[in-house]
Order: structure tokens, then C-alpha cells, then sequence
């Protein structure tokens, strides 16, 4: 593989870096992502990722453009409410980079479809927004040797890690147990501003980056905890993998993908209701 | 006493009538007292509603993550680690919004 | 003023905020910020800020959109290659909120135009990519008694402050003296990643909503410094107002703009140079 | 000898033979040696390159910003500034681009 002119001068910025180079954008070509939910953080992953060369783009979502998205899901368009937000962004993004190649997967993803849906791809990026998925999500790249790139984002809050990469730990082996569903909220629920699922979703896409370019991440085994209203930042050093892990100890008791909405007591159908003022 | 810094984030705060750090001199024993004493002292002093939300068992409610002074708490023994004079404790309710 | 219900559906994610709430988005609705330089800061900064609602956003540029600037000014289309950048991020923005208010301002600031340019904003955001123009914003800034939330971003570091807000220093307070030519380094020249723009400018869009809806900042005073090569964030304490402040002191001696580019020995266009590979 | 902790960031690293952070001890006596004495010292010692672009005068050249344990140093009374054990001074060059 190669690089031609037109992708010399449009990567150009980024090459320069001495730890990118020619090998970094090489490498950033050959790669293939998956980005999980093209919502508030999954924007931002997704036009960064494109716009940086990412070879092969994978979105993967089952529902459709709502107006009350815009404000934070900033890929989307007035133009799109109503469509597919794998079709919306899609469009956004060959708008901006039509050398990367996209693949869209407008699913809801499940115990039956995950495997196949991840095993194409390099690195799996988190960007969802219920904990079922995140629990299906994490036992499937554990199952696949896959890392997964976890962000997550609600009011002025944020949090982001790298599970499963570089001996590190897994989402289960933080959390074994799902927590009750009474203590969820979710980004509709809850509320959340834009430009910090900007940030988190940025965060998210530059991980990837360097763990395509540099085979690293500052974030393997640590955890950024962002507080939006204090400015405040604290990263924090995690517990390693686990041996007693469910899904990724040494005799694993999850050997193939289970029921995730009954484990969590939670549907990961984030339907936009009503907002109550 | 033991005089610790505990911070909440992440909506943990809401359970503790919005503060999001306090400092906080607790009647227990430094070097002796462990996480396993502090936790019900947080619950019966501090909390102020839902202790469902905050506690199941003898340890925190699944979804939590605790930091004793930036680290998991995992790392330092979790319920057995021995508290000593300004020890930063951090209660974080995870996220799962996007 | 009031907001319709299509606008309650479309920002009831950040009115459901208990410190946003009707009123905050009002506030918003209110607002009138400029963003100078539509680039790697300012695709972000303008993005988050239209899709928030701001009443009226300034978008301040004299380039066109080069192919090598798409790697990060994700607001730029391959369609709009050769077009005025104003242009080309106001067709982006219009398309994902055409309840804004949008003003094209595609010129070269300098000391014969940034007053009557900045004048009516209430914020300014200094998304630029030079050490003069760096200093006119603050300069104009202090003269129009107007906040600037000023954000750098170069290789994998970021920088961000709020200056001249709430008794904070401005620019000059910290740096009376320009640094020499020699040791600025732009990011045509250093090169810098995509993501790590996004997340800077993500935070100064953030910084504009909460001075807005919440009539503070976390960063009057205070610089964060961003290393996303490491993961590390610091936050750190600047100091005050000087009041031997050459601008902002109690005897300015600055009392109109000057020449900026003869004062940093340097020159404000940063157009793009040939890359060395 | 009082030991430091020295961190470079912003570009400052490039001046330093890329070095991000060193933990040195300086043959200045704590208390009483300042930061005045401090930069001559690492601009002989350290230094890697092209003196000019670290220091102007007897202090940092425009456009370093020096924090002295997560402050300011102007805070701190900048050049004046009597070393301790164990301070951590960074020295970061501002950047400009977007
Ligand atoms: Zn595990
Ligand atoms: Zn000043």
C-alpha cells in the first residue's frame, strides 16, 4: 500500500508529526474502526476518524435523525431528520473524505449479530449510550481480542479508558455486576451539552489514532474523569485485568454472548421521549 | 479521628445534597479504621437520601467506582484498606450516556 | 424573547440542565459570539455554539479551504476546496441550524478593522493561528471590555484561558513581551492531529456556553494545559490583572491598536507552505 | 543540593533532548538559592541547544510560561522565588496555533 500525492498534501499537517510520518498515515490507511452509536460522542469520533484517513469506517446504529439530536450530534443535518443516522452520517462524511470507505450498519446490536458485526474490524469504539450495549459490547471484543475504546459523557461529565488493550482490564473486571437500572441516566434523561460529548468523542478519536500509529494508548488501565463545569481533569490508575473476570480471567464463565437486556434489568432502546420542562 | 477529603462526581454528588467535596474529620482511627468502618459513617452522617443508592451490602452499590487517592481502590484493598490522616477518597458514579 | 416549542424540542437535552434550564437557553438565544479563524479550533467552537442555539455567531476568516486543512477543520467539505473558509463553515453550519443568525466576516483583521469587527459581540473567541493577531483580539478585547476565550493547539498540546473576565489577566498581562519569530511554531509547520483541535475547541465552545447561560468561567485566571500524547491535563493558577499592564493596567499605555505585525516582528498570514516530507 | 522536579512541555521538551520531565538534584542550597540562580544553572547543565531560546537576560525569553508547583510563578514571586525540596517547576512554551 502507498500513499498518493493527493493524500500526501491532504495528510500533510499530520505526517509532519514525527511520530506519525509516512508509517503513521500508512498505518492509519490500513486500519479499520468501528464506531458504535453516531450520536453526541460518535459524531465527533466519526469526522475525526474519516477526515484523519482512517481506511475503513464502520457506524453502526438502529435509529433515525430526531431534531432534538442536533444540538450535541453535530454530524447530523436539519436535512436528515427522519433518516438513518448510519445514512446521515455517512453522507456528512463523504462530503468531507471520500477516500475513506464506509460501511454502514443500521442495526440494533444484539447477542445474535455482534461477533459478526465486530470481527471485520481493528479497534471497536464505544460511543453508546445504554449499559447493555456497553456490557455486549465489551464481551465481544474480549471474545474477539479486540480492543474497545469507551467514552462516555452526561450533563457537564465525562469519562473515557481503553479496555482490554495492553493487559489491561475489561469493563467487567471494573464493574462485575450491572448497576441497578434506577441509577442509570441516560443523555435524554439526564441532559448533557454538546460540547462535551465534543470533547470526550475527540478524546475517543485521537486514542485510536495513536493506537494505530503508535501501537499505544495513555489510557489503557487509566481512566479520565472530566468535570466540564469545574474545567477539573483527574486521570486515575485502574485495577489490571482480573483473574476472576466472568469474560476475560483465566477460566472465563462467559464463553459466548448472553442476554444482556435481562442481565441489566434494561432495555438499551434510548428513544428519544418527551422532555419534561 | 481521621481527617479525609471525600469528593463525589459523576451524580454521586446529588445523594449527598450536592457537595462535591468535602473535608471531613470522622471518628475513627486512623491506621486501624478501614473502608469497611467508613462506608456505613458515610451512610448514617453524611448521606442524605436513598442509602440503597450508595451502599449494597457491606460494600458500594454496583456502578460505583471508588479512587483512594487517584487510584482504584482495587489497587490499595479495597473494603480492608487502612485509612490514614488526608487520605482523598473519590465516589464516581459511572456514565453511560453518549 | 421567547423560544418556540420546535426550539424547546430541539435544545431540551441542555434545557433539562438544572443551571441551563428556560432561562439559560434565553441566554443563549441572546448571545452574540464571534469566532476568529474558521480552522482547526473554530470548525469545532462554531459548530457547538450554532447547534446550541447562539442567536448570533460572527465567523471571522480571510483564507480559503486547501485540501490540507480538512484533516482537521472537519467543517470543510472537499466541495468547498478554493472557497472563502466563512463561506464554506457558514453553509456547513446553516445546515445543521438555520435558526442562527450568521455573520460571514471574511477579512484579515487588523488594527484598521478588529473594533468595528468585534464590536457587536459579546464574546470573542480566539481561534487563530498567529502571534499578532493573538495579540490585536486582546488588545481590541480589552478596549471593547469584552471577554476572549483563547485556545491553542500545536502537535498533540493544547492550551486554554479566558482573558480580560472577571478581574482575570489578559494576554499581555502574562506575556508584555511578543516571543521571538524564531520559537512560534504554527501548525502548517509543526503539524498537529485532529482530535486534539476538536477537543480544544470543543472546551472553548464549552467555556462560551457556560459564560453565557451561567455568567462564569472555569478558566478566568486559570490555564489548562493539555498533553494528549500522555493523557495528562493540568490545571494551573495564572496569575491576576497586572496593574502594570501595558493595556489592561491602571495607566495603559496602549490606548489604541497598533501595528501588530511590526510589534511581533512576524507576519499574520499563515498560509500554507509546502510540506517537507 | 536541593532536589527538583523539572517538566517541559509545549515544545520547551525540544530544547531538553526531548526530555518531558527529570527529577535532578541541583547544587543550590534550599532556602536560600532562587529561581535567579536556578536558570543558569539548567541553561549549563541541561540545556541541550541554543541558549538563546530558553533564556533572555537573567530570566525565561517571551512566551515561557514558568509555574512553580501548579501556580504561576509571578504568584510566587518569579526570579525571587526560594527553592524548596521537592518543588515541582514546569516550563512550558504557549502556543499559537489553531
Ligand atoms: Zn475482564
Ligand atoms: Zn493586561
Amino acid at each position: 500500500m502507498s500513499l498518493s500525492n493527493e493524500e500526501i498534501e491532504r495528510y500533510g499537517r499530520q505526517m509532519i508529526l514525527p511520530n506519525i510520518g509516512r508509517p503513521g498515515q500508512l498505518a492509519i490507511k490500513q486500519a479499520s474502526v468501528l464506531v458504535v452509536g453516531t450520536g453526541g460522542l460518535g459524531a465527533p469520533v466519526a469526522m475525526y476518524l474519516a477526515c484523519a484517513g482512517i481506511g475503513t469506517l464502520g457506524l453502526v446504529d438502529h435509529d433515525t435523525v430526531a431534531v432534538s439530536n442536533i444540538h450535541r450530534q453535530v454530524i447530523h443535518t436539519e436535512d436528515s431528520v427522519g433518516i438513518a443516522k448510519t445514512t446521515s452520517a455517512r453522507q456528512a462524511l463523504e462530503r468531507a473524505n471520500s477516500h475513506v470507505r464506509y460501511v454502514e450498519h443500521n442495526l440494533l446490536l444484539d447477542a445474535s449479530n455482534a461477533l459478526d458485526t465486530l470481527r471485520p474490524y481493528d479497534i471497536i469504539v464505544d460511543c453508546t449510550d445504554n449499559v447493555p450495549t456497553r456490557y455486549l459490547l465489551n464481551d465481544a471484543c474480549v471474545m474477539l481480542g479486540k480492543p474497545l475504546v469507551s467514552g462516555s459523557a452526561l450533563r457537564f461529565d465525562g469519562q473515557l479508558t481503553v479496555y482490554h488493550y495492553h493487559g489491561g482490564p475489561c469493563y467487567r473486571c471494573l464493574f462485575p455486576t450491572p448497576p441497578p437500572p434506577e441509577t442509570v441516566t441516560n443523555c435524554d434523561d439526564g441532559g448533557v451539552l454538546g460540547p462535551v460529548t465534543g470533547m470526550l468523542g475527540s478524546l475517543q478519536a485521537l486514542e485510536v489514532l495513536k493506537m494505530v500509529a503508535l501501537g499505544e494508548s495513555a489510557f489503557a488501565g487509566r481512566m479520565l474523569l472530566a468535570d466540564g463545569l469545574a474545567g477539573a481533569f483527574r486521570t486515575v490508575k485502574l485495577r489490571g485485568r482480573q483473574k476472576t473476570c466472568a469474560v476475560c480471567g483465566d477460566e472465563p464463565t462467559i464463553k459466548e454472548l448472553v442476554d444482556y437486556v435481562q442481565f441489566c434489568g434494561a432495555r438499551p432502546d434510548d428513544k428519544t421521549k418527551p422532555v419534561k420542562m | 479521628m481521621v481527617s479525609l477529603e471525600l469528593r463525589f462526581s459523576g451524580g454521586m454528588e446529588l445523594l449527598f445534597g450536592g457537595t462535591k467535596a468535602v473535608t471531613v474529620d470522622v471518628p475513627l482511627k486512623a491506621g486501624a479504621a478501614t473502608m469497611r468502618d467508613l462506608l456505613p459513617w458515610m451512610r448514617d452522617h453524611l448521606l442524605k437520601e436513598r442509602p440503597e443508592l450508595f451502599m449494597d451490602g457491606d460494600s458500594v452499590r454496583p456502578g460505583i467506582l471508588v479512587l483512594i487517592n487517584d487510584a482504584d481502590w482495587e489497587l490499595e484493598g479495597d473494603l480492608e484498606y487502612a485509612l490514614k490522616a488526608s487520605d482523598e477518597i473519590v465516589f464516581i458514579s459511572t456514565l453511560h450516556g453518549g
